[in-house]
């Protein structure tokens, strides 16, 4: 589905990025972890388009991704949603939705996100801004459902979410993954979500992967030699 | 006292610019000065008292744009109405200066300035008394704008009006006060302003010596200045001026008045321009209401962006540059200098992000990098 | 008749006998915790165009506890400690810091200098500045104009500074600009911002956001430690987080308390499990 | 040097270029032409132009750039008294040489500056003299730019109507910003005060820019110049040429030149202005001829001192005469100011003015007010032995002069 | 019948049969009239006299000759002295043969001289074209020569008018007849006092100045009971007079606001939206203003329809500059907002010494189309001119498009989503190059088709710009930025406020004491009229 290959990417004077080799297999649900500050993040930007990238391609499907912009990836099938969840502060919650309606040329919100978050309907008039963090996140989710992506990028997703709701998203996502195939990509910090939603896991390690495999593979050693402080 | 003492001698390590800089502006100045006073004219060092006019005016904008980067710069108050402090500085000078004129008028009048003469005024208005007191003038050019950018600020920064909405006000204020010196009635000379000055302190400002004692001055006072703000700066109180200008929310929950650094820094940013404004007139000759409108205090802001925003150096650099730049261009294309200050502006935004000492920061750090490239491999 | 309800009570209450006249009362004077409650929040009311964000909340904290709140996604937790901590204006209600210290009538700065400090929901921390420069910005001191201008770190300030460094896990990026931090590094500044201020009472909403489960448990470990001396209040929904830390937990529930107790009660507390928890508690 | 240097100093930028603009290229004409007769002393002239932007202290700065760097033997320039009162102490300082072609408030003669614009009873008095004397006019709105010379010749006008026997209340005095452009309540206010049944005028000095919205709002007012003729001492050809002028036939001018004046002179002149612009419909105005006056009073000035020496100069130009485009001659008086003839003419639809009254001779232009109570008894006399360009006849002193 | 009669009287009375009446119809009334000739010959200052001589000898039937020459065009051929009339202008000129209309296209510019014309014949002139007219077929014409003729009463006129005060079927005329005679009969000194009174009562109605003039003049009367009277008559009108001058005070407040919408909301949408700090908007009007002088350079003869050319071509020029701006300049200073106020100043410099290299430096002359000149009566004290009013009009149709633009096509969301994150709104597909591109262009478009609406105000010249960026960033500050609807209400705010000060203070000072009510305003609400609300705007 997407495959990234030998990006570096630098902050200013600083590399994020070395080298870094990742294929995502279609329709799986794919957990990208490691411990704060090794480049998930920027991994992601760079997949969406965000961050520039010094060398390597990343192709999807293959076609070469990175030359195109990031709008262009996202009118490709790649929905983003970002850690801190970046709404539109000053848009009201259904104007946050709209803006991605031209993508799938449709003139209405999917009913479905509502089902999803109902909570989005009830502020659907409030400022995205004015929300509470988790109503946000939520919001965020919807944003990119919006968009009706093929590859999902979901950027610790669960961060300030109450545990009921984080439940619901897993739900989601592996409710999407089955019925319409989704791609997932997924950055989690939390083990049991990770173990619970995810089909692969890859660790990273100061801008590299440095271990791949399936989920269940995911064994104590690996947790402690990558994860632990 | 000693506190003070030694704070300021805690300043000495602060900024690796402050030493090398000082050095240099005195030394050019002195040299300059020797070279005005002591060559005669027709030796190929002689520097004329034109240049000597104009490097003390283009001190003064040094001066006037460090005030400005201090606000701007350092706290993120973007002030669009700086010239209104620098024009209250200038004419508490020029109402010195004129009062100086005394019955040299030519009307004779010993007490009435030449305007108020023909305009039929029968006494001195109560604002220009004590005016003729070099000290009390000079008070006068620092209280008066200090006092105002008190009121402004204090007003302003405790209702938390931040961004544009200062930015305009500043503008505002600067605008009524050109409107209100342009009137004749306020007594300030109207649109013609206060010019045809004789003597400060006793000595003509047509001598050379004069004249250079003057640009002497100013360089000492710039160099003063610039120290004291480095040394401000960079003390805790600079720090949290950053921190305003970054997160000022955030600054208040760490338990920080920002209102009240702000106000102060405001008064102190005014009171440099108030200074720059008083050092300005009786070099250039001439103080009126034109020195009050937003065009020129938008100009400054463009001097402080040109020579590189939050370093103080960049400040005066960007003033200096500027102004030598209209300086030559206005002689040498008088038609179509605009065009190369107005594309000089857009080529410096669009390749020069932080200014010409970001640019002088980018080379040596390209440099430092090939250093250190060379030496890794 | 309504007209004059408002300033009669602030007449009442100026002349209520169990109180110093307001503006008799010392602006730093310390703050009284003789019954041991160091939080009185009483009947706190505040609306945004007329959604009910707090509705009547009453929350009392004792001196030196550690409090979990947890409750709904816009349950109204972080607009209360916007409330505590002077951000945003109530309605109507009492916040009281102590017995003496009416936070209401205080702004933000006030408040920060009586000793309450906060970490936000979405790290913020001065992003121009070194780490280091952040928490010398943040230390306990005196914070006017003046003395800030003239004051000096001194060998107790930095080292103090360099035990929170090593505490946050940051020492070895203490020179980096707070801008260049990842997202979970910030969240760690703001927590050294935090210690580094030696606060009377902390206000830590979701500090293990985006943290791995080890740093959860070191953040976990601090927290506790920091309780006894300190009052801590963390909201949180990383329910293993909570266990682990929590003595006693209150759940809000749209603006207002749904059930206090234990953590044992409130897992069993139906309304919670329904509105919050969710059927099988994640773990 | 082997030429001549002649300083420009208008602005070619800012707020006042629209002005100044076309006295700069009126004086590269003159040069040029002056050239084509074979220059000066045997030498060639070469114009300096600057461009003081519209900023005042920029023209001291300008000027003893001029003076110091280029060493220029002559400068032409100024619009504004304000740039005028920058440049003296320079012009002063340095013994330099300026002409300075506008009409102003009056009430200044240095010795270094040669006045060829209008004084105030070279405009303004004969003005209202026409308008009371002709028209009838019995109520006055005073209007001007609120800077010195509206200020000044208004006081001026409101002594000598006083004098006259005028009523305060028949006085209605008005000021504006500069740049001045919504209109609508004060030309309203002028039709109220302009009704009460007594003729009524206005006597303008509002500025430059103001002027167009203020024309444009009396044609939209209805108010024509048969109701309230409103005669202007700032709005020449070149200001009009930026106006639909079918609205305000008949509304008047007071200047010393009119392009439309019909001489031999005249018509050379523009001829040449035309060429000279590469532009048919250039017109002219009284500035352009002020300055005319000036460069010719130079030339001949420096060909009998024999020298471009500011001092010889000076000397040499007290007393030139020289043709004025409108007919007759202008003489140089010891007060460094002209002697014109005052026209007054009514706007046309195409944009000039008939001319529809003039004074007899010539009127000398008077240095120093004799309505104003502080300037009554002073005089400026350049030639010995008074050598004084504001000489109290009462206490015989001479004040405040660095040579 | 013997109405007829009367006239044909009085008609004889005011202008005896002469042989000039006989032969308008030929070819040259001048043989038959040396006056007519004496007119080529006379001086200005003895014209009145043969003005006289001219209205005896030929009245009605020299009524063009009156008109022509009230309008300035009466020339004549200097060879044989025959008065044509000058048709059309510019470089269009013909000469028609006055009387005649016969065209003679033999006749060059050179040929002819003006008959003058001055303020003092052009008043004679129209008292007697109004004497000439009241008997005109039209009645509004009439209504005017009698209202032209109020300050001209005596007996003679009165005369006619009694008679034609009988005839007159027009109310209005009839009305403005009756006024004339209770004018003349009240300060008529021979009638009785209760003839006077009641002339006064009638008059105590009406808004016309020379009534009020007349009525003045009574106060002073020998007569205490008619001065009493005039009094209380005057107070009752200036009661009336001045309810509407308030009117009028709102119009004007109205209009300045109007001014200040237009040169405003391009702003609001390239600053308050966009948020870039834009200094040369005020130079993107200025195109626009010199873009009206374009067209109509290019269509002279179609003066009336310019405005329609003008519009369009406005926002084209200006919009397409803006876009050229935004692709060379702003785009690349995305995240740097302080930095486009020092960009777009540089822009603003090189296009003001554009256009002065372009065009000059002297202002550029732009026409009022006829359609928008004079102004809407509404009654002697009150009228409204039109060009503000279509002004008014216009600049409320502009903003009305704008905000429905915004409302309902996508861009007004898009803009607002990459304005608050741009990266975002990319990862959410907007195609924000785009965006900007258009948003920068719209904004400049309608600041272009302000420079329309200004061009017919104010001088159209380089510094047009200059004068109105303070008062629109004044405006989208003071209404808060990012609200459309805070610009419209700032804008008539401040127009209405200062038009109301203007009066007791003056200009300056109106302007003065409006911006220090503005910065105090900013004091109570910091972010102005209508300020971004909630946690965000933080
Ligand atoms: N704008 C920036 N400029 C410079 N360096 C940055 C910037 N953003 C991130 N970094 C650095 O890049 C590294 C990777 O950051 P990134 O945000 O990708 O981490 P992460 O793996 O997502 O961490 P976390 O789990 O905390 O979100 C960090 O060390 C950070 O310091
Ligand atoms: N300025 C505002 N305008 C309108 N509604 C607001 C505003 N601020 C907060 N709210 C609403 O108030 C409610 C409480 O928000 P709050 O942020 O306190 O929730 P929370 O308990 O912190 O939730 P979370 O756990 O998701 O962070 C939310 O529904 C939010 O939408
Ligand atoms: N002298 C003038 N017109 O300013
Ligand atoms: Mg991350
Ligand atoms: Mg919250």
């Amino acid at each position: 589905m997407i495959s990234i290959n030998k990006v570096n990417q630098l902050y200013g004077g600083t590399q994020i990025l070395w080298d870094l080799d990742l294929d995502i297999v279609p329709k799986s649900i794919t957990c990208i972890m490691g411990r704060n500050g090794v480049g998930k993040t920027t991994l992601l930007k760079a997949i969406m388009g965000l961050l520039p990238i010094q060398n390597g391609e990343i192709t999807m499907d293959n076609e070469a991704l990175h030359k195109q912009s990031a709008e262009r990836r996202a009118y490709a099938g790649i929905g983003y949603v970002p850690q801190g969840r970046d709404i539109f502060p000053m848009l009201t919650v259904e104007e946050n939705l709209r803006i991605g309606l031209p993508v799938r040329k449709s003139k209405d919100i999917p009913e479905k996100i509502f089902e999803l978050f109902p909570v989005l309907k009830e502020m659907l008039h409030r400022r995205g801004g004015d929300l509470s963090g988790g109503q946000q996140q939520q919001l965020a989710i919807g944003r990119a459902l919006v968009l009706e992506p093929k590859v999902l990028i979901l950027d610790e997703p669960n961060e300030g979410i109450q545990p009921n709701i984080v439940k619901q998203i897993g739900d989601v996502i592996l409710k999407l993954n089955v019925e319409e195939g989704l791609t997932v990509i997924l950055v989690e910090q939390k083990l049991g979500f990770a173990r619970r939603v995810g089909k692969e896991f890859r660790l990273m390690e100061k801008g590299r992967i440095v271990a791949a495999d399936k989920m269940e593979n995911l064994n104590d050693e690996l947790i402690k030699q990558y994860l632990a402080v | 006292m000693t506190k003070l003492l030694d704070w300021f001698s805690a300043g000495r390590t602060s900024g690796k610019y402050t030493l090398p800089f000082v050095v240099i502006l005195l030394s050019i100045t002195v040299l300059a000065s020797a070279a005005n006073l002591l060559l005669p004219q027709d030796s190929a060092l002689y520097v004329s008292t034109y240049s000597i006019t104009l490097l003390g005016k283009y001190l003064c904008y040094a001066m006037l744009a460090l005030a400005v980067d201090i606000i701007w710069g350092y706290c993120g108050i973007l002030s669009l109405g700086h010239g209104a402090f620098f024009a209250l500085g200038g004419y508490a000078m020029g109402m010195y200066l004129m009062r100086q004129i005394g019955d040299r008028g030519v009307y004779s009048n010993p007490l009435l300035p030449d305007f108020m003469v023909f305009l039929d005024w029968k006494e001195l208005p109560w604002f220009w008394l004590g005016m003729d007191q070099f000290w009390f003038a000079m008070l006068m050019a620092v209280i008066v704008p200090g006092l105002l950018a008190f009121v402004f600020g204090w007003l302003a920064f405790r209702s938390r009006v931040t961004g544009v909405y200062l930015s305009i006000m500043t503008q505002a204020l600067t605008y009524a006060l050109l409107l209100a010196f342009f009137r004749n009635e306020m007594g300030f000379g109207g649109n013609n302003g206060l010019t045809d000055f004789k003597e400060i302190l006793g000595f003509d400002l047509q001598a050379d010596a004069t004249r250079v004692s003057l640009f002497l001055i100013t360089a000492i006072l710039l160099a003063g200045i610039f120290v004291l703000s480095q040394r401000i700066l960079s003390s805790r109180l600079g720090k949290v001026t950053l921190a305003v200008r970054d997160a000022e929310a955030r600054t208040r929950f760490i338990g920080y008045r920002t209102e009240r650094y702000k106000v102060w820094l405001f008064v102190y940013s005014a009171v440099i321009a108030g200074i720059a404004g008083a050092l300005y007139v009786p070099q250039v000759g001439i103080i009126n209401p034109g020195e009050f409108s937003p065009i020129n205090s938008i100009e400054i802001v463009i001097w402080v962006a040109v020579g590189g925003r939050g370093t103080l150096i960049g400040a005066i650099i960007g003033a200096l540059l500027v102004n030598y730049a209209k300086t030559r261009f206005t002689a040498i294309m008088p038609d179509g200098w605009l065009f190369a200050l107005g594309a000089m502006f857009v080529l410096v935004t669009l390749y020069l992000p932080k200014g010409l000492v970001g640019l002088y920061g980018q080379l040596t750090s390209k440099r430092g990098a090939k250093a250190k490239q060379e030496a890794t491999s | 008749m309504s007209a004059f309800d408002q300033p009669l009570q602030g007449l009442r209450d100026t002349f209520r006998r169990d109180q110093v006249w307001p503006f008799l009362t010392p602006e730093q004077a310390k703050v009284d915790v003789a019954n041991q409650m160091i939080l009185y929040v009483e009947d706190l009311n505040l609306s945004f165009d007329g959604f009910k964000a707090l509705n009547n909340l009453n929350l009392y904290v004792r001196d030196g506890e550690l409090r979990c709140l947890i409750g709904a996604n816009g349950a109204g937790k972080t607009t209360l400690m916007d409330v505590i901590t002077g951000k945003t204006q109530c309605d109507s209600g009492t916040v009281y810091f102590g017995q003496n210290h009416n936070l209401l009538t205080k702004d933000e700065a006030d408040i920060a200098q009586l000793g309450i400090g906060r970490k936000f929901q979405k790290p913020t921390v001065f992003e121009a500045q070194t780490v280091f420069d952040n928490l010398e910005l943040s230390l306990k001191t005196d914070k006017r104009v003046l003395p800030t201008l003239l004051s000096r770190l001194s060998s107790s300030d930095i080292e103090r500074i360099n035990d929170v460094l090593a505490i946050i896990g940051l020492y070895g990026q203490r020179f980096m600009k707070a801008g260049a931090l990842s997202h979970g590094q910030k969240q760690w500044l703001e927590i050294g911002m935090l210690l580094v201020s030696d606060p009377r009472l902390l206000l830590i909403d979701e500090p293990v956001a985006g943290m791995t489960a080890q740093e959860t448990e070191r953040t976990a470990e601090l927290l506790t430690s920091l309780a006894g001396d300190r009052t801590v209040i963390v909201v949180e929904h990383d329910m293993e987080f909570v266990r682990s830390i929590a003595r006693t937990v209150t759940v809000l529930h749209q603006g207002s308390v749904l059930a206090e107790g234990t953590m044992d009660q409130i897992q069993s507390n139906k309304d919670v499990i329904e509105v919050y928890l969710g059927e099988e508690a994640d773990a | 040097a082997d030429t001549i240097k002649v300083g420009v100093l208008h602005s070619l930028s800012g707020t006042m270029a629209i002005s100044e603009t076309t006295l700069k290229d009126t004086v590269l004409m003159m040069v040029e032409e002056q050239n084509k007769k074979g220059g000066l002393l045997g030498k060639k002239l070469e114009a300096v132009v600057v461009d003081p932007a519209s900023n005042w202290p920029l023209f001291a700065e300008k000027t003893r750039e001029l003076l110091t760097q280029d060493e220029v033997d002559v400068i032409f320039g100024c619009w504004t008294s304000v740039s005028r009162k920058s440049v003296l102490p320079v012009i002063e300082e340095l013994n330099g040489l300026m002409f300075y072609p506008v009409q102003y408030e009056g009430e200044e003669s240095s010795k270094n500056v040669f006045y060829t614009g209008a004084a105030p009873n070279q405009q303004a008095i004969p003005a209202v003299n026409y308008l009371k004397d002709e028209l009838g006019v019995e109520r006055w709105v005073l209007a001007g730019t609120d800077y010195v010379y509206p200020r000044t010749t208004n006081k001026i006008l409101e002594a000598y109507l006083k004098d006259m026997g005028v009523a305060e209340e028949d006085i209605m005095i008005n000021y504006t910003p500069f740049g001045h452009s919504d209109w609508q309540s004060i030309v309203s206010d002028i039709n109220k005060f302009g009704s009460a049944g007594k003729k009524t005028a206005v006597v303008s000095t509002i500025n430059g820019d103001a002027n167009v919205p203020f024309y444009k709002e009396l044609g939209n007012q209805g108010i024509s110049s048969e109701d309230i003729p409103v005669v202007a001492f700032s709005v020449g050809e070149e200001e009009l040429s930026g106006l639909d002028t079918a609205p305000l036939v008949g509304h008047l001018a007071a200047w010393n030149y009119f392009q439309s004046v019909e001489t031999e002179e005249n018509e050379e002149f523009i001829t040449q202005w035309k060429a000279f612009t590469k532009n048919p419909d250039r017109v002219t105005n009284d500035p352009m001829e002020a300055t005319f006056i000036g460069f010719n009073m130079w030339a001949n000035a420096v060909k009998d001192a024999g020298t471009t020496d500011v001092d010889a100069v000076e000397q040499a130009m007290i007393g030139q005469e020289t043709p004025n485009l409108t007919g007759g001659i202008a003489v140089m008086n010891k007060n460094h100011h002209l002697s014109k003839p005052v026209l007054i003419g009514e706007i046309q639809d195409d944009g000039q003015f008939e001319t529809v009254w003039e004074t007899d001779g010539v009127v000398a232009g008077d240095a120093w007010s004799d309505f104003l109570p502080g300037s009554k008894d002073l005089i400026a006399d350049w030639t010995d032995p008074v050598k004084c360009g504001n000489y109290n006849t009462k206490t015989k002193a001479c004040s405040g002069q660095n040579y | 019948m013997n109405v007829i009669l009367t006239l044909c009287l009085l008609l004889g009375a005011l202008m005896p049969f002469s042989s000039a009446y006989a032969a308008t119809g030929e070819a040259s009334a001048q043989s038959a009239s040396p006056m007519l000739v004496e007119l080529t010959k006379t001086k200005l200052s003895k014209m009145p006299a043969v003005l006289e001589k001219l209205e005896a000898e030929g009245g009605d039937a020299y009524l063009p000759l009156f008109r022509t020459w009230l309008a300035g065009n009466l020339y004549y051929v200097k060879s044989d002295r025959t008065l044509v009339e000058k048709v059309g202008s510019g470089k269009q000129v013909t000469y028609q043969v006055m009387f005649s209309g016969e065209s003679r296209p033999d006749i060059t510019k050179k040929q002819v001289k003006k008959v003058k014309v001055n303020n003092k014949l052009r008043s004679l002139l129209r008292s007697v074209i109004a004497r000439i007219q009241l008997t005109s077929e039209n009645p509004k014409v009439r209504e005017g020569a009698v209202r032209e003729l109020l300050a001209k009463l005596d007996k003679n006129l009165i005369g006619i008018l009694e008679t034609l005060y009988v005839e007159e079927e027009s109310r209005d005329v009839k009305a403005m007849m009756g006024t004339a005679l209770s004018l003349f009969a009240a300060s008529d000194k021979s009638n009785s006092q209760s003839v006077r009174l009641s002339a006064i009562e009638d008059l105590s109605e009406s808004l016309e100045n020379d009534v009020r003039n007349g009525l003045t003049k009574l106060t002073n009367d020998s007569n205490e009971a008619i001065a009493a009277a005039a009094e209380k008559a005057l107070v009752s009108i200036n009661q009336r007079v001045e309810r509407y001058a308030l009117v009028d005070q709102l119009f004007f407040g109205l209009s300045l606001g109007s001014v200040l919408l237009l040169a405003s909301i391009g702003l609001a949408i390239t600053f308050g939206v966009m948020g870039v700090i834009n200094m040369a908007h005020g130079e993107m009007i200025m195109l626009g203003a010199y873009t009206t002088y374009v067209v109509q350079l290019m269509m002279p003869n179609h003066i009336d329809y310019s405005i329609w050319v003008a519009i369009p071509a406005a926002f084209l020029v200006s919009g397409l500059m803006g876009v050229l701006i935004e692709r060379l300049v702003i785009c690349r200073l995305h995240g740097r907002p302080l930095e486009t106020l020092l960009a777009t100043f540089g822009i603003s410099l090189i296009l003001q010494q554009l256009v002065r290299t372009i065009f000059s430096p002297l202002n550029r002359q732009v026409s009022t189309p006829s359609w928008m000149s004079g102004s809407l009566e509404i009654n002697p004290v009150l009228s409204l001119t039109l060009n503000r009013l279509y002004i008014l009009a216009f600049a409320l149709l502009v903003f009305m498009a704008l905000v429905l633009l915004l409302k309902k096509s996508s861009l007004g969301l898009n803009v607002r989503a990459v304005s608050q994150n741009r990266n975002m709104a990319k990862a959410m597909g907007v195609k924000t190059e785009w965006v900007d591109a258009m948003t920068f262009g719209l904004g400049s478009g309608i600041a272009g088709i302000a420079g329309v609406a200004l061009s017919q105000l104010t001088n159209v010249g380089p510094n047009l710009g200059q004068s109105y960026i303070i008062d629109s960033f004044m405006v989208v500050v003071f209404g808060g930025v990012g609200n459309l609807m805070g610009t419209l209400v700032a804008a008539f705010t401040l127009g209405i406020a200062n038009k109301f000060l203007e009066p007791t203070t003056g200009a300056v000072l109106a302007a003065i004491l409006v911006l220090v009510f503005i910065i105090l305003f900013i004091q109570k609400r910091p972010k102005g009229l209508f300020p971004q609300k909630g946690r965000a705007a933080e």
